[in-house]
């Protein structure tokens, strides 16, 4: 569904991705891990287009695509939830939920009434319970909060590939559950979903394939079954674990 | 729809107010925890013409209410286009001088090329919306600040209307051209008291559709008693107003005066719908909220799909078109274009009108009555202080009481907000 | 601050101003900026309401601070407060007729006061005459020391502000003198925006470009000043001729100290004094009779006028505005060398 | 210290480049990733003084250059102060007006009060920063936008010089003082050189020192040869402005002649101090570090114990402090003090400089040296296109031109910048 | 050591805390749990200065003090890491780590070889092995990045309470450990620590002390091995357990 073929991106002096493979498919969670500052969301902004690659391909059901700018991913059906959010804190919540794809009644106005109604079933399926209203500026947002907006706004459209960056990192446990479930969910509808994150045990509950990126380098994409939680963190920590992995060459040496 | 939200009651959702009561205590708690609105601007308003009408007599005549008015429209008018610059956290610092240029467009086409007054308009306006997009083009795509480009402009066009007007130092209209009719004619009585309701009955129409079609939608809707109560009180207002408007206001009479001075100024029908149209674009259209979100937020704006470079560019578009418009009431008050029209502090006390009204120039916050209750402040001002100081070096005394007026109904103003969010 | 008796409020008032009401004794006063020349500020408004008070008038004064919409408000203001007779000295002849027009739509008399307003509808016309201001500037620029006599002359102009209708008068007088002056080449012409900062600025590059230059032909006095501060730097002060305006402190002191030929002396009596003596006779009733018409090149309308005549200062009489009042012997001579200066041309500087 | 960290290895931490290729290499990897530093400003002046100097003869004779220093300092050092007020993200619109208030208050102590140059200069500066104050608290205690504030004291300003300077229209300086002599005399032939000596020597020494002691910390330092290249740099341009400014600048030369235009201007020596001054503050003090926090994220800098409203009143008495300074300069420029001093586009034309050098109008952007850059620029625009266009509408051409070579300077600076990150 | 008693805030018509009451004992890791939006940060920016309590006390040692901005916390020996950590972007690590507390040498300048230096190790010891340079500006830090700058930030000074809102929220596995760690060695040196987290593992394996809070009111502090993690879970999402917790009226009925 999704493919990466060769990613490099630079900024400035630092070389924060290497050739990096990668590949999600539809009906499938892909979780995609990495030690801090690995180059996950890099990646990601790749693909959203925040970020253009310096070279490789973005392949969409094997078909090259260009993604200038988040448009262009937005047209392609990629929906992506960033790990800084990236919401407008002067706006509300039905505001922020739509923005950019607001409903418009037949006069062409705003159809307020129908927004703030969808963003308020949207919110209670993912079990926020203490939103006062869903006409609170986002500014007065608690932490998990916004993240449960910004998850809730991606979900609202049909899209073919959804992607989100560490989305529980700031979710309580009930809430942590939700997102676990709708991401299942979502797979199982047949969109091809990333998820990123730090989190060995979620990895393991929802992803079918799990890929790993060592120093900006994709060090190894694997079938859930076929690893265990330590094999995974060796990689994560060392970029190798056993036969998998990177070379030692370039595990060690390649000081990014 | 991804996700199956039909099955999922709205539990736990507190349901905003929906009583009388419930709703005056929960607008006090919403005062209390700072989110003031208008009130600041309309407090130092009441406060500084309250002042005036006891320093000078005659403040509140009807002959000098209306001279207000059509001194304030310039202003307004000018404010009310730097808004939607100013939303995105930009500024147009040659806003004055774009509306000069326009103006002296116009008029150079009316009385060396014989072009009619509407085409002349028409022209003046295009070549602002002209100018607009070029300064925006240059903010959005070449990405030179908005300050060094409109610096440039603002010098520019200066020089662009002198150069038009030439050596006389200005250009007289015609004096039976519409254009001077718009600060200096006035709307017959009864057309006048006819608008008053048309704007009334539109205001509550919509209120009413408002809160019909939230009911309908199973949420907390405005009770009807609160938008009675904000109906009559606009109807009150404008009652008033037509009434003053439509007393004689010639000063002087004598036996061989035969015209009244009575009615409302056409620039007074310019300014509603300008201001309605600028209010609804802004709080019921999908690019005015694109404006906020931009202004809030450039880069989450651009992941959420929207074009923000075409967003720049519009702003400064409208807010030159505005600026025509504010140079062609301006010419119409004067009844001529000067060639420094513009000029001066033209563009620092619009700007000023804009953020005492409660825009900020960070971008994000701003509504269109910012620009009508901060124009109409400024207004005041000058107008309170012009034939307030007389004699040797009255020029300066002005200047000084001018500048400390404005620092208090701004410290009033802050102090009213203070605690307030932002 | 305006005792309007007319509150405004409609029709009260019977049949108003002409015979049979008490005598209005109301005057307002319209003056343009205080850039263009530094009178606006004090000498005028003193004069003024110095022989408002002689004539039992109460005049209102106010300054416009060069912005054309503060004079349109202030003449809203004057007439809200029921002025008789309104005096204008217009920013530019556009605003000016509209205040004309908006004046006589309220029955109030206007005079034009100081300059004209081309294509307005003023009853009288109160000046100094402008291109004769210019003209004697530029008669007396060839007569200067620095270049009488010679053959061949090179100067170069600085002129007032250009959005400033007298600017261009001023202009028109030198430039039909000096341009038919035989042997004499202009060899630059800018405008110095009444600005000396400005001024400065062109008169520093005119001269890197024109080494030669033996006349400078600079609108007022300030903006002299600054071109004087130039040629100081080149040493080259008291061998160029520099023209002035104005009669100010400094332009007395550079004349005082040969650095600047002359300057243009207009005693604000010249113009006030008649000016209010108008205004109270309209105000009685009359139509006085003008000594001089003056046509308006827009319309054609002749106006009436009353003209005086400026006086060219030179370090002959150096000393005449001084002893008029017109400046301080204080103002003039603030330093012990200046002091000294003025002694010995006649200024008495213990008065 | 909490936690022991003397055990830990610096395990994995990349080690700068320490050699001169590497250096080099990263230097142009920095450039490639948009860390251009000053480059834009430097390529736009060098661009616009290489087309003047084409169209405009003698534009670079050595009396044109001094023409143009002399001219450009007061425009620098107003830069200088409002890029501590535009570190903040605040704007101070009435530093023109403030700097001609106390030119005007030096003037008038010394003419009309007798007291010593020194002492008036006090004044002034005294004055400045007392106005400074005010504001400051104004922004940081009373919480009035600054943009309201300065435009209130921007006329309120304009009417005290007015007031002050009264119907003279301006106050001549006495001939002989030293206050005249700052933008008109020169400093000795041999000082300029020693003080170029001094200059150099002192930057070498502080480059040296700074990479001994990074060294001895165990820290990558600048390679030598990198500090030797930046050092002669420095040394040849000042060597050759010395040079310049020590040729005789006399236009005319004639038998009766004694005294040579010769020496490097005193403002020069006050341009080179302040720059120092300040730039020491912005990089190598606390105080410095908290300017640009603050500026970053205010909150963030409250959070971490800075008394943020301490830092805004600060900026506003430096601000003003210098535009005392710059008020000082112009009124030596002119020898005297106009009763609109520091009104019109000052204000504007400084700002504008400090963001054509670098300097963000939204906070946490700025150096010294952008002043410097930036006021050259303006400079050098001013200069050249007084006296390039002749005859009548020469002032609209060349407003007209002005704003196009501003618009052109800024958008080369804009295009070079292009891709970098802010 | 550290103890609140009856602290109300509100923001607006929000009441974000009722009553809460609180003990942080010298020498113990408090853990502070609740649902998103019960009011934890908020709770903690009360603690830190960054709001006023509308009503309440602060206890230091048992004495009643008052917090009115952040330097009179930093006075007290209060050390926070907050949840939106607070960075100035523009600043590069170093200057964001010395922040308000800058090092100076005897000319009085700044003394950057010294923080440089210390910055780097400081970051050493939090295992973060992808930051290209201590110079680089935290605005191209990555979120994991960023929060251990933070976290460094706030352990380079001695002090006698330290409050960290979810610190591990964005880190890597390894990352992760060594924050816990540095949490177990501070308690042990005898600091106050109050840790925010949302994951029950961590919570678990160092807290002494748990405090629960529920829709802006004080469930219930609880000694850790009192209580079992479906306990803990249960006060989180219902606001009492069993004997444990609010009164059924309070937990329901007590919509904020
Ligand atoms: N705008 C930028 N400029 C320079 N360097 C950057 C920029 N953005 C990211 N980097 C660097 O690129 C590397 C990868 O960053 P990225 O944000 O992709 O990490 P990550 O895998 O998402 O980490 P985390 O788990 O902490 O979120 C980091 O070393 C970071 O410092
Ligand atoms: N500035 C504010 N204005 C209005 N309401 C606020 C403000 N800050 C927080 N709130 C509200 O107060 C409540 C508590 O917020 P707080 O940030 O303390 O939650 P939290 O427990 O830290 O949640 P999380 O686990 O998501 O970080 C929330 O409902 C939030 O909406
Ligand atoms: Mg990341
Ligand atoms: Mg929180």
């Amino acid at each position: 569904m999704l493919q990466l073929r060769g990613v490099y991106k630079a900024f400035g002096p630092v070389q924060a991705l290497t050739a990096v493979d990668l590949t999600a498919e539809a009906g499938e969670v892909t979780a995609l891990v990495g030690d801090n500052g690995a180059g996950k969301s890099t990646l990601i902004k790749c693909i959203g287009g925040t970020y253009t690659v310096d070279a490789g391909d973005i392949l969409i059901d094997g078909e090259p695509v260009v993604v200038r700018d988040p448009r262009d991913a937005a047209a392609l059906g990629i929906e992506i939830v960033y790990q800084d959010l990236a919401l407008c804190e002067n706006l509300d919540i039905v505001e922020n939920m739509f923005l950019g794809r607001e409903r418009r009644n037949r006069l062409g106005t705003l159809d307020e009434n129908t927004m703030e109604r969808l963003a308020r079933q949207a919110l209670a399926s993912l079990s926020v319970r203490t939103v006062h209203s869903v006409r609170q500026l986002v500014a007065s947002l608690s932490g998990g909060q916004r993240q449960t907006v910004a998850i809730a706004k991606s979900v609202l459209w049909k899209s073919r590939v959804v992607i989100l960056d560490e989305p529980t990192a700031a979710l309580g446990v009930a809430q942590t559950e939700q997102v676990l479930d709708l991401v299942r969910r979502l797979a199982d509808q047949g969109v091809a979903v990333v998820l990123v994150s730090h989190n060995m045990n979620d990895v393991l509950r929802v992803a079918d394939s799990v890929a790993v990126l060592y120093l900006g380098r994709m060090a190894a994409q694997v079938r859930r079954r076929d690893v265990t939680q330590t094999q995974i963190v060796e990689l994560i920590t060392a970029g190798r674990s056993g036969a998998l992995g990177l070379s030692p060459a370039e595990s060690t040496g390649a000081t990014v | 729809m991804t996700t199956q939200l039909d099955d999922l009651v709205e539990h736990d959702e507190p349901q905003a107010p929906a009583g009388l009561g419930d709703y005056t205590r929960s607008y006090l708690a919403r005062l209390r925890g700072g989110q003031l609105g208008s009130l600041p601007a309309i407090a130092g308003l009441v406060v500084i013409t309250a002042v005036f009408a006891v320093v000078h007599q005659g403040f509140l005549s009807a002959y000098n209410i209306e001279a207000l008015v059509i001194q304030a429209a310039p202003i307004i008018i000018m404010a009310m286009g730097l808004i939607f610059v100013l939303l995105l956290g930009e500024i147009d610092l040659s806003a004055g001088t774009t509306g000069g240029l326009c103006a002296a467009i116009m008029a150079v086409l009316l009385l060396r090329h014989g072009v009619p007054w509407w085409l002349g308009m028409v022209a003046a306006l295009a070549s602002g919306v002209v100018i607009g997009l070029a300064m925006g083009w240059l903010r959005a795509r070449v990405k030179i600040p908005s300050f060094v480009i409109t610096l440039a402009t603002f010098l520019a066009f200066q020089g662009v209307t002198l150069i038009l007007i030439g050596g006389q130092g200005s250009v007289i209209l015609p004096s039976g051209s519409p254009l001077i009719g718009l600060e200096n004619s006035f709307v017959p009585m009864w057309a006048g008291w006819v608008l008053l309701a048309v704007v009334v009955a539109g205001y509550a129409a919509v209120k009413i559709n408002d809160a019909a079609g939230r009911r309908r939608a199973g949420l907390p809707a405005t009770p009807t008693a609160i938008i009675a109560v904000k109906v009559l009180t606009v109807a009150i207002l404008g009652a008033f107003f037509t009434y003053v408007m439509g007393l004689n206001r010639n000063l002087t009479t004598n036996a061989f005066f035969a015209n009244k001075a009575e009615g409302m100024p056409w620039v007074v029908l310019l300014l509603v719908v300008l201001f309605a149209a600028g209010h609804f674009v802004l709080s019921r259209t999908r690019y005015g909220r694109h404006l906020y979100a931009v202004g809030g937020n450039a880069e989450a704006s651009r992941r959420a799909g929207i074009v923000v470079s075409r967003v720049r560019v519009s702003v400064f578009a409208i807010c030159s078109g505005m600026a025509a418009v504010s140079g062609i009431a301006a010419a119409s008050l004067l009844q001529s274009v000067q060639s420094n029209a513009g000029a001066g502090n033209t563009l620092l006390l619009a700007v000023g009108a804009a953020v005492i009204g409660g825009t900020s120039l960070f971008g994000g916050r701003g509504h269109m009555i910012d620009a009508v209750l901060g124009g109409l402040v400024v207004a005041v001002i000058t107008n309170g202080m012009s034939d307030l100081i007389q004699g040797s070096n009255s020029a300066g005394f002005e200047w000084v009481v001018t500048g400390a007026v404005l620092l208090l109904a701004a410290g009033f103003d802050a102090v009213v907000r203070r605690g307030s969010p932002t | 601050a305006c005792g309007s008796s007319n509150s405004g409020s409609g029709s009260g008032g019977g049949s108003g101003s002409g015979s049979t009401a008490a005598k209005n004794t109301k005057v307002g006063v319209l003056l343009p900026d205080t850039a263009s020349s530094p009178r606006w500020v004090s000498a005028d408004p003193n004069e003024i309401n110095k022989q408002c008070k002689a004539y039992g008038l109460t005049c209102y004064v106010d300054n416009a601070n060069g912005t054309a919409t503060t004079q349109q408000s202030q003449a809203q203001a004057l007439i809200n407060a029921g002025v008789g007779v309104l005096l204008v000295t217009n920013l530019d002849p556009g605003s000016g007729k509209a205040i004309e027009t908006l004046a006589q739509q309220h029955n109030v008399v206007t005079i034009d006061y100081d300059r004209l307003t081309a294509g307005g509808s003023a009853s009288y016309y109160v000046s100094y005459n402008n291109v004769k201001v210019g003209e004697d500037q530029g008669t007396a620029l060839t007569q200067a020391p620095q270049v009488k006599g010679k053959t061949d002359v090179n100067y170069v102009e600085i002129d007032g502000a250009p959005t400033d209708n007298n600017a261009t008068q001023f202009a028109q007088g030198y430039n039909s003198v000096l341009s038919k002056q035989p042997g004499w080449h202009k060899l630059a012409e800018q405008t110095g925006n009444w600005d000396p900062a400005t001024a400065q600025t062109v008169f520093t590059t005119m001269l890197g470009q024109h080494h030669d230059i033996n006349a400078v032909m600079v609108a007022n006095d300030t903006m002299a000043q600054a071109v004087i501060n130039v040629l100081k730097a080149q040493g080259l002060a008291g061998k160029v001729a520099v023209s002035g305006q104005d009669a100010t402190a400094g332009g007395l002191d550079n004349i005082m100290s040969g650095t600047q030929a002359f300057t243009i002396y207009k005693p604000v009596a010249g113009e006030a004094d008649v000016a209010i003596k108008l205004a109270s006779q309209i105000l009685d009733g009359q139509k006085p009779a003008a000594p001089a018409m003056t046509k308006d090149p827009t319309s054609g309308r002749e106006v009436p006028s009353f003209l005086a005549t400026p006086t060219v200062i030179t370090k002959a009489n150096v000393a005449l505005p001084v002893t008029d009042g017109y400046v301080t012997a204080a103002a003039v001579c603030p330093t012990p060398a200046l002091q000294k200066l003025c002694t010995a041309n006649g200024i008495n500087v213990a008065g």
